[in-house]
């Protein structure tokens, strides 16, 4: 392979990186919305790999599907995001410990 | 529709009634649930037909509808010379029992009866059925409303008893479900007769691990039900807290479904596994015997002292069956009919004792032979059919199932034998704390004798045990020739240990 | 011949009284109630005198009783010579006691109760003799046993009563433990349990060939008679049965059930021959009860005890007869007995009767004026029981020393001396109740038996003088050929008659000629004196070694430890321990966001490690 | 030329996305969100997806990011005060995530069968051309579908944050 | 670049038929909320039955017509149909158990009801997806509308709270499945299960199998988190008992069936092939799921906490039934998931009665008594209990029984064992729920029970009607299970 190409698993590792990395921040992170953001995250990561992969494979479907993760990303977003409100409106917080009235 | 469809579905019919009475009108359901039962002993009456004169092969009154087509279960019953007997020992004691409860239950009528009713299909159905998840079925729906009846009208400890009842039961036939499963998917069918006629003909071959487990399955199912020795103990809490009438179904038809099942399915399904088994059920079944009778003669309440004396008498059962020999198997049934009607028939008097005093110590009884004269007539028959005297009912089962143990192995009979004598001991002792001596005050007061219906409900049981004592022909030639058949399906694929003593003794037995 | 009337009778008059018995009037009851005894007492010696020589059995067959397998047991009755022995021993002093019970129940309550117990009682025995084979005896071995629980506990409302008879059932069915166990036995080995076959089959076996089996057979069948016939070691429950009535005591604790055990041993003669071993066993233990409670007799000082271990000690004898081989002597004995031992517990009853209810012999005295006829009749009782020459019990203990010699001579020694003690206890008895004053309390009148009590006791006293000339033994020989007649032993007669004299002679010399010198005896005597009193404190031994520690063992051991600690214990734990799995597994649910999620992450990295990455490839 | 790039790109990417996890502030997270989304739109431009790069830019960034950030306004949100709670999962997730990562990096280096290396220009199937043709013929039932899910979306946003419920 | 472009048959609109009616229902109730006055809003109800009901009927005759549509997008078929029927019977037992109980709680039905049809729509989407797009998609439309029902009281703390859970958790998981969809695409190069099923099969293309498996195994992730089996059961117990009783009923059956439905699609036609990989799995799993369900259920006092417990008990034997990994076994999941649905929503329904405005009665105490004041309720609720302990002539027995006949067919015989001593323990917890309801005096919880609506008791009726009619007349449903269970044509 010629000097300035990047091995496709380049990709891959780096999604894996952002995946991982929004795992960590939904386990480490304590507020509800960087929380959510760290979905976001994972599924960008997720979305690069589909690109990748459809590269590899010189197919088109893979665009697709990622165009219809952020369709859906950003109908989440919005649900979310309102769940969030209520949550704060009854609890006047973002802090995710609080959010744990219900248990065993 | 045979008469035993009628006789098995009477009782479901009934309960459908009883639902529909109104709430407001206890009488109504008694006398429904009276009428119900009764119809339904009656038409069980018609079941005798058969067997009057003769002992014929194979099932009466098959009778071998689809009902579920695909895995093929289906509604097939018949009856034989093993459930003959045990089918009408039900639907007699069930309106006897109608007749106890009568004053005995008053909240909540309308149910109890339709429990009760219920609780009647189930066991018909557990003697009548030959499709093996059939029986399962009725298996477990004898269990439901056993439950109720103890947990809703029992005494203060009911829950607890309840509870441990199903669960002990539940885990137990669980493993039998499995078993049954197991067996269809070697078999293809959950029918009896021809699976077991695909194990005697070695057209299903089953390895001895399968074997014995399978056998094991189903040992555990029926050994907590009978009880067996160290799985006795859901028994004397239920008693103890059921209602007269539970109490009377549990001891007298309820364990017997654990031995029904043992000579029904285990015996003649894995013969060789039950033989090899039998080397440490019988020393189980004779500790049982000693053991339950030296804890029923401590027991300072009278319901759990004669539960005990159950353990005790059905440990005399299952010593029978496993001893593989005619007198022994002829002995174990004819002794579960016994149980059925002695022990049941010292329930209910303990039942009536406990309507008039509302104390089941027996501290709190002595002398009541004095304001009750009839009453302790009554209970000292019964004590003495239950500790087998000669000419009432359990002699002859004890004599049976003792003569076969001896038969197989005389050491068994030896150690079993002192179960006779303890019997005595305990059973002896309870009747003289409670009926000798001089009455105290509230005794006499309390206690008065025999009324009308008490008389009514106590009369057939006090006939049989002097009829089955006495005149033995009328009950044994049918149990004697299905357990003949038996006997011969236990020998199949069994190399060893076939007993040759009675061989030896080739007297021809004189016929009249 | 219609055996089956001579039981039919007295169970009908149970029946009757006891269903109706209630709402009958006394009289009735006792119409019914003698009148049955008396029908069955007169049908058995139709059908004796229609039965003419009686060389070999007849049998009645009725119907199959149980019939399982191969094995058939009828509801059969026979009649041999044996049979018919006990049968008019049962009957005709069966009725001579309904009798008399009529006069001396004649106060009490349960009038109907106690009648058609007894007529009951008549019923089993008459069953019992008349079986012809060994379940159908069984019945009636059980049966009398439960009538004599019934009877003994007659008066419940006493303690010692209804303990009393609880444990004479109870060490009944210690006995018949062992009945039934011979029974299986002989049917393993004979494969049928009628005398008939039975006896037939073992009349080809000798004892070799017999073995083992035989002996063990004989010794369970022993232990039935121990049981029932009072032998040690389970004599203990005979004394206590004097508490019923004395009727009772009279009927059954000394004419008839408690020589069952005798009957039976008889019965089974052909099985003993096969098994001599059992044969010495029965006869030592029957010289040894007889010897020892014939030591308990000479201390005790209620009369009825007394009579009680004399009859312990005569059952001993008897059974000393039939282990010496001589079956006819030891049912010879037992007819004697059964007249002198009744007699002597009726007049007992009547001198009780007439001092109002006393038993006790040190507040009685010089009752000779007050129950003249009384005392005649507990005189031939006496001296028959003591052997004087030409009475019953002379013969028929003759017959037996005799055997014991040519048994084994230091048997016959023994036994003489017995006979001595036993002659000795009655007269003791006999001579503090009639003879000098009167020493009970002086509120109360002695007064003589009414005719409906005496004369039965005349009847009686007939018998125990005259029966002896009826030669049993000769009469049995085709059933139970005696053992071999030794010749020229005069001598023995002579010699078991002057220890019943002496025993006479020395019982006068304490009670009569020198008072003061039996309390000197006795306190000479001191410990020995007292264990005897005591009775060798056997009961108490029974309790503390067995009855005790059984019950205790029980409760605490078995089911406060086993049911409700170990078993019941396992259960609940299981419960409990599934509760606590439980209650920690839904601690994992701690419901924070990110600890599920950690969870989540958990899963998946097993998921990949065991789907993924390990498949390899 | 593409080797610089992609580093650049991913070493940004990386870069904001352990900032996302390690900021405490809500706001500095979603600006670090921005970044990566940025610098993933750059590398899906590498790898041909012109079209997505794209949507990448004005759904994700400009449409998604700007709400989130508006809620972080509307909340004031501020940054999250010292952990309080000791949860087990900080404890106990940090190995398990290398383990993940070493995993799925082990199933891409040693596993996945090697491919020529990317290069810009050689996959143009990512056109707006392209992904519009692919969307109405052999997408076409998720696109339509998609719809519903939209509405649900407002939907769902009006019944839970809309001003009076009844 | 082919632009293959050809119209769909009208065939095709058909097999879609279902969920286009059931849009169609949802978005006019949406509509008609907004124009209907507050006292006629109670006839949405009984619109969105009539919607629900013209779906069913819409699934028969899409059966008529089976086969796949829009390039392999959906495939109709005895599964698919046998699924769809599934969460729209459950959809109408919803509408039935809500409607009283919105208006307790004196809340909007109309978005209620809209979101619950759009729920199913997801529902009936996945069940009959043969795609993995599809898949996704109809998974997100299901669950977001359950977040937000599972939030929609919105004022109410609980409800909140388990919105939140479920929402997050439930994206974070979707997160690992289009992960391993991303794998999977990139491994095989497709997104259509069969044409993945195919490649695996054929040796020449098929990728090594560690590639397949992590694909695999992130899906299963996301699907196991769905179905709520072990280890991902976590969310459950929390969000059933935070939202409202209707909805967690709803959400305990549909949902849930319809992730068993796409589960068993996926892993028995695509991933079949690598089966013996994911089997033991799947095995293990099922016993972790019974045990944790069955166990934590012991000591629960909240009823709808612990009817989520032994929901995920449940989800266990389903999964023994796929451990079986054989026709028999997907037809017993597939019988099981209709009687368990049954039970479920009707013990649901019971709760949904009984907890009153503001679910204040919600500890299994409080139902103390209930059997006298309530004598038709608590037997309705008996019934349900025994079916789900598997008392014979209920059609928990039966699916029950038809499981573990399957594991045994497969030779997974101590997972029969463990399976059945599990349903022995969960005995337990269920008779302790009848003990209280008959053998405890009444309390003022059930002394205060008012009158059952017509709504509600028809719910119960129906749910336990079913329940006999499969216990003891299975042998349609089982046939027809039977018949559609070979998923891979």
């Amino acid at each position: 392979m010629q000097a300035n190409s990047v091995p496709l698993s380049w990709y891959l590792l780096l999604s894996a990186i952002l995946f991982a990395l929004g795992v960590a921040g939904f386990i480490w992170r304590r507020n509800i919305i960087t929380v959510f953001m760290s979905i976001e995250l994972m599924l960008n990561a997720v979305n690069l790999s589909f690109v990748a992969f459809s590269y590899q494979l010189r197919q088109a479907d893979g665009h697709i599907f990622s165009l219809f993760v952020m369709v859906v990303a950003a109908a989440e977003a919005a649900v979310g995001l309102a769940i969030i409100l209520t949550v704060f409106k009854n609890r006047q917080t973002l802090e995710i410990d609080e959010v744990e009235s219900m248990k065993y | 529709m045979t008469i035993l469809d009628i006789t098995l579905f009477l009782p479901l019919l009934g309960f459908l009634a009883l639902l529909l009475v109104p709430k407001d009108r206890p009488d109504a359901s008694r006398t429904m649930a009276l009428a119900v039962s009764l119809l339904t002993f009656v038409s069980s009456l018609g079941l005798i037909g058969p067997y009057w004169f003769r002992s014929p092969q194979g099932f009466q009154f098959e009778q071998n509808l689809s009902w579920i087509a695909y895995p093929p279960i289906r509604y097939h019953v018949g009856l034989d010379g093993l459930s003959l007997w045990l089918v009408l020992l039900t639907t007699l004691l069930t309106p006897i029992c109608v007749l106890v409860s009568w004053k005995y239950i008053e909240k909540r009528v309308k149910e109890y009866y339709a429990w009760l009713i219920l609780l009647e299909f189930g066991l018909v159905g557990v003697f009548l059925a030959l499709d093996m998840f059939l029986f399962y079925v009725f298996w477990e729906i004898s269990l439901v409303p056993m439950y109720f009846l103890i947990g809703v009208w029992g005494h203060e400890r009911r829950i607890y008893a309840a509870i441990k009842f199903f669960l002990y039961t539940f885990a137990g036939s669980v493993l039998m479900l499995g078993a049954i499963i197991y067996l269809y998917n070697r078999t293809g069918s959950f029918d009896y007769s021809g699976v077991v006629a695909m194990i005697t003909s070695g057209r299903l071959a089953l390895t001895w691990t399968e074997q014995i487990l399978l056998f094991l399955a189903f040992f555990i199912a029926f050994a907590i039900k009978v009880p067996l020795f160290p799985l006795h103990t859901w028994l004397p809490d239920a008693h103890v807290e059921a209602p007269t009438a539970g109490s009377v179904m549990l001891a007298s038809v309820m364990l017997k479904m654990g031995a029904y099942g043992l000579i029904r399915f285990c015996v003649p399904m894995f013969p060789a596994a039950s033989r090899a088994c039998s080397d440490w059920i019988i020393p189980l079944a004779i500790t049982g015997i000693i053991y339950g009778a030296l804890v029923a003669m401590v027991q300072p309440n009278m319901k759990k002292l004669v539960a005990y004396s159950s353990v005790s008498h059905l440990g005399f059962v299952v010593l029978g069956i496993f001893s593989f020999t005619q007198q022994g198997l002829d002995g174990a049934v004819y002794q579960m009919l016994n149980h059925g009607v002695s022990t049941g028939a010292l329930f209910i008097l303990v039942g009536y004792m406990y309507e008039r005093r509302h104390t089941l110590e027996i501290a709190g009884y002595g002398g009541v032979a004095t304001p009750a004269p009839w009453l302790s007539s009554v209970f000292l028959m019964t004590t003495l059919a239950s500790i087998g005297l000669p000419m009432l009912n359990n002699f002859v089962g004890e004599y049976l199932v003792l003569q076969g143990a001896a038969i197989a192995n005389f050491t068994w009979a030896v150690f079993a034998a002192i179960g006779v004598i303890l019997s005595a001991v305990y059973m002896l002792w309870l009747y003289q704390r409670l009926f000798f001596g001089r009455a105290s005050e509230e005794v006499s007061r309390h206690m008065w004798d025999l009324s009308g219906r008490e008389w009514a409900a106590m009369l057939p049981l006090l006939v049989l045990m002097v009829w089955m004592g006495s005149y033995t022909q009328s009950f044994i030639p049918p149990i004697s020739a299905q357990n003949a058949r038996i006997l011969d399906l236990s020998k199949a694929g069994v190399d060893f240990r076939v007993d040759t003593r009675t061989a030896r003794s080739a007297e021809v037995a004189r016929v009249r | 011949m219609n055996l089956w009337l001579i039981p039919i009778f007295p169970l009908a008059g149970a029946t009757i009284n006891g269903l109706l018995g209630r709402r009958m009037s006394k009289s009735a009851v006792n119409v019914v109630a003698i009148g049955s005894v008396l029908l069955s007492f007169a049908w058995a010696v139709k059908t004796l005198l229609g039965l003419g020589a009686m060389e070999h059995a007849y049998v009645e067959r009725y119907f199959t009783w149980i019939q399982s397998g191969n094995l058939n047991i009828g509801a059969d009755l026979m009649i041999d010579r044996l049979t018919a022995v006990m049968l008019l021993v049962v009957t005709g002093i069966g009725s001579l006691i309904h009798i008399y019970a009529v006069g001396y129940m004649a106060h009490e309550g349960g009038y109907y109760r106690f009648f058609s117990y007894f007529n009951l009682f008549m019923f089993f025995m008459l069953v019992l003799v008349m079986a012809a084979n060994y379940l159908l005896m069984f019945v009636g071995w059980e049966g009398v046993g439960l009538c004599s629980y019934l009877l003994i506990g007659f008066y419940f409302l006493e303690k010692f009563a209804a303990d009393a008879g609880k444990k004479a059932f109870i060490v009944n069915r210690i006995g018949d433990f062992g009945f039934s166990l011979a029974t299986f036995l002989i049917f393993i080995n004979f494969g049928t349990l009628d005398f008939g076959g039975v006896f037939s089959k073992a009349a080809a076996l000798t004892p070799e060939s017999g073995g083992g089996t035989m002996t063990l057979i004989c010794l369970l069948l022993f232990l039935g008679a121990c049981g029932k016939s009072a032998q040690i070691p389970l004599y203990v429950w005979l004394p206590d049965a004097m508490a019923g009535p004395t009727p009772v005591s009279a009927l059954i604790h000394a004419a008839t059930m408690v020589t069952a055990g005798v009957y039976m041993v008889a019965r089974s003669a052909a099985l003993y021959r096969l098994a001599p071993l059992a044969l010495d066993v029965v006869a030592i233990i029957g010289l040894a009860t007889a010897f020892f409670a014939a030591t308990i007799g000479l201390a005790q000082t209620d009369i009825k005890k007394v009579y009680a271990y004399s009859t312990v000690s005569q059952l001993g004898y008897m059974f000393l007869a039939e282990g010496a081989g001589s079956f006819g002597a030891g049912i010879f004995h037992l007819m004697t007995h059964a007249f002198f031992k009744a007699l002597l517990f009726l007049g007992a009853g009547s001198v009780i009767h007439a001092l109002g209810g006393e038993q006790d012999l040190r507040k009685m005295g010089g009752l000779r004026q007050y129950a003249p006829i009384t005392m005649v009749t507990l005189l031939c009782a006496s001296l028959a029981i003591s052997g004087f020459p030409f009475t019953s019990g002379y013969f028929s203990k003759d017959e037996i020393l005799a055997a014991a010699y040519h048994h084994a001579p230091w048997m016959f020694w023994l036994g003489a001396i017995t006979a001595a003690m036993t002659a000795f206890y009655v007269f003791r008895a006999f001579f503090l109740a009639f003879f000098g004053d009167y020493r009970g309390p002086h509120d109360k009148h002695p007064h003589e038996s009414p005719a409906v009590m005496w004369i039965p006791l005349g009847v009686l006293a007939v018998g125990s003088l005259a029966a002896g000339f009826v030669n049993v033994p000769q009469f049995l020989a085709p059933v139970l050929p005696a053992a071999e007649e030794g010749a020229g032993d005069a001598w023995l007669a002579y010699l078991s008659v002057a220890a019943g004299l002496t025993g006479i002679a020395l019982a006068y010399l304490f009670y009569v000629a020198r008072p003061a010198l039996a309390d000197a005896v006795a306190g000479a005597l001191g410990s020995l004196y007292r264990l005897v009193y005591n009775k060798y404190f056997v009961d108490e031994i029974y309790d503390a070694a067995i009855v005790t520690p059984v019950v205790e063992g029980a409760r605490a051991v078995l089911w406060r430890g086993v049911d409700a600690g170990l078993i019941d214990g396992v259960v609940n734990g299981v419960g409990r321990r599934s509760r606590g799995i439980g209650a920690v597994l839904r601690l994992f649910q701690a419901g924070n966001i990110r600890a599920y999620a950690a969870w989540v992450l958990l899963g998946s990295v097993l998921v990949i490690l065991y789907v993924g990455i390990g498949g390899g490839r | 030329m593409d080797l610089i790039i992609f580093l650049i790109c991913s070493v940004i990417a990386v870069a904001c996305g352990i900032n996302l996890v390690l900021q405490k502030h809500p706001i500095s997270a979603a600006l670090s969100l921005v970044g990566v989304m940025g610098s993933l739109a750059v590398l899906y431009l590498l790898l041909g997806g012109a079209f997505i790069a794209a949507a990448q830019i004005i759904v994700y960034a400009g449409a998604v990011m700007v709400l989130f950030i508006f809620v972080i306004m509307l909340l004031n949100a501020g940054a999250e005060p010292a952990g309080r709670k000791r949860s087990y999962a900080r404890l106990f997730g940090p190995p398990l995530l290398a383990i993940f990562v070493l995993l799925i990096a082990y199933a891409i280096q040693a596993r996945l069968p090697r491919s020529e290396g990317v290069q810009f220009g050689r996959f143009t199937g990512g056109s707006p051309e392209g992904i519009g043709i692919k969307v109405f013929t052999d997408y076409l039932l998720p696109f339509e579908v998609v719809s519903v899910l939209i509405l649900i979306a407002i939907l769902g946003a009006i019944v839970l944050a809309h001003k009076e419920i009844r | 670049m082919s632009a293959n472009f050809n119209f769909p048959l009208p065939d095709e609109y058909v097999r879609f038929l279902p969920e286009i009616t059931l849009s169609a229902a949802a978005t006019l109730v949406m509509l008609l909320d907004g124009v209907l006055t507050e006292r006629s809003k109670r006839a949405l109800a009984w619109f969105a039955m009539v919607g629900l009901s013209l779906a069913v009927v819409a699934c028969v005759y899409a059966y008529q017509f089976p086969g796949t549509a829009f390039n392999n997008m959906i495939v109709v078929d005895g599964f698919a149909t046998f699924f769809r029927v599934l969460v729209i019977a459950v959809g109408i037992l919803t509408v039935l158990c809500s409607e009283s109980y919105l208006r307790g709680e004196r809340a909007g039905p109309g978005q209620y009801y809209a979101l619950l049809l759009y729920s199913i729509v997801g529902q009936c989407i996945m069940a009959s997806a043969n795609e993995l797009i599809m898949v996704f998609i109809g998974l997100e439309i299901s669950s977001i509308a359950s977040y937000i029902l599972a939030g929609y009281l919105r004022d109410d703390r609980r409800n909140n709270e388990s919105a939140l859970k479920y929402f997050l958790l439930g994206s974070f998981a979707t997160a690992f499945l289009l992960y391993g969809i991303a794998w999977i695409y990139g491994v095989t190069g497709f997104t259509n299960l069969t044409e993945i099923r195919r490649t695996l099969m054929t040796p020449e293309t098929a990728p090594s199998i560690s590639l397949i498996g992590v694909a695999a195994a992130l899906m299963f992730v996301g699907f196991a988190f769905k179905v709520s089996a072990a280890p991902f059961q976590i969310w459950a117990p929390d969000v059933y008992q935070g939202a409202p009783a209707p909805v967690s009923a709803f959400m305990s059956a549909g949902p849930k069936a319809a992730a068993f439905a796409v589960f068993m699609r996926v892993f028995l036609t695509a991933f079949n092939p690598i089966a013996n990989r994911w089997q033991p799995f799947v095995w293990g799993s099922a016993i972790l799921t019974m045990v944790i369900g069955n166990f934590a259920a012991l000591t629960q006092t909240n009823i709808k906490r612990l009817l989520a417990y032994s929901s995920i008990a449940h989800a266990g034997y389903v999964m023994v039934a796929i451990a079986a990994d054989s026709e028999i076994g997907t037809a017993a999941a597939m019988f099981y998931l209709a009687a368990y649905a049954l039970m479920q929503v009707g013990a649901f329904a019971v709760v949904t009665y009984f907890v009153r405005q503001g679910e204040r009665y919600t500890s299994v105490e409080d139902l103390a008594g209930l059997g006298y004041k309530q004598p038709t309720v608590a037997a309705m609720l008996t019934i349900f209990l025994l079916s789900l302990i598997g008392v014979p002539l209920t059609g928990g027995f039966f699916g029950k029984f038809y499981i573990f006949k399957a594991a045994l067919d497969s030779n997974l015989i101590w997972l029969t064992v463990i399976g059945l001593l599990n349903s022995a323990v969960a005995a337990y917890y269920y008779l302790r729920i009848i003990v209280v309801m008959y053998m405890h005096e009444p309390g003022e919880a059930s002394a205060t029970a008012p009158p059952v609506s017509p709504a509600l008791s028809l719910a119960m009726w129906g749910a336990a009607v079913g329940t006999f009619v499969l216990g003891i007349f299975p042998s349609a449903l089982l046939d027809f299970a039977d018949r559609s269970a070979n998923l891979v044509k």
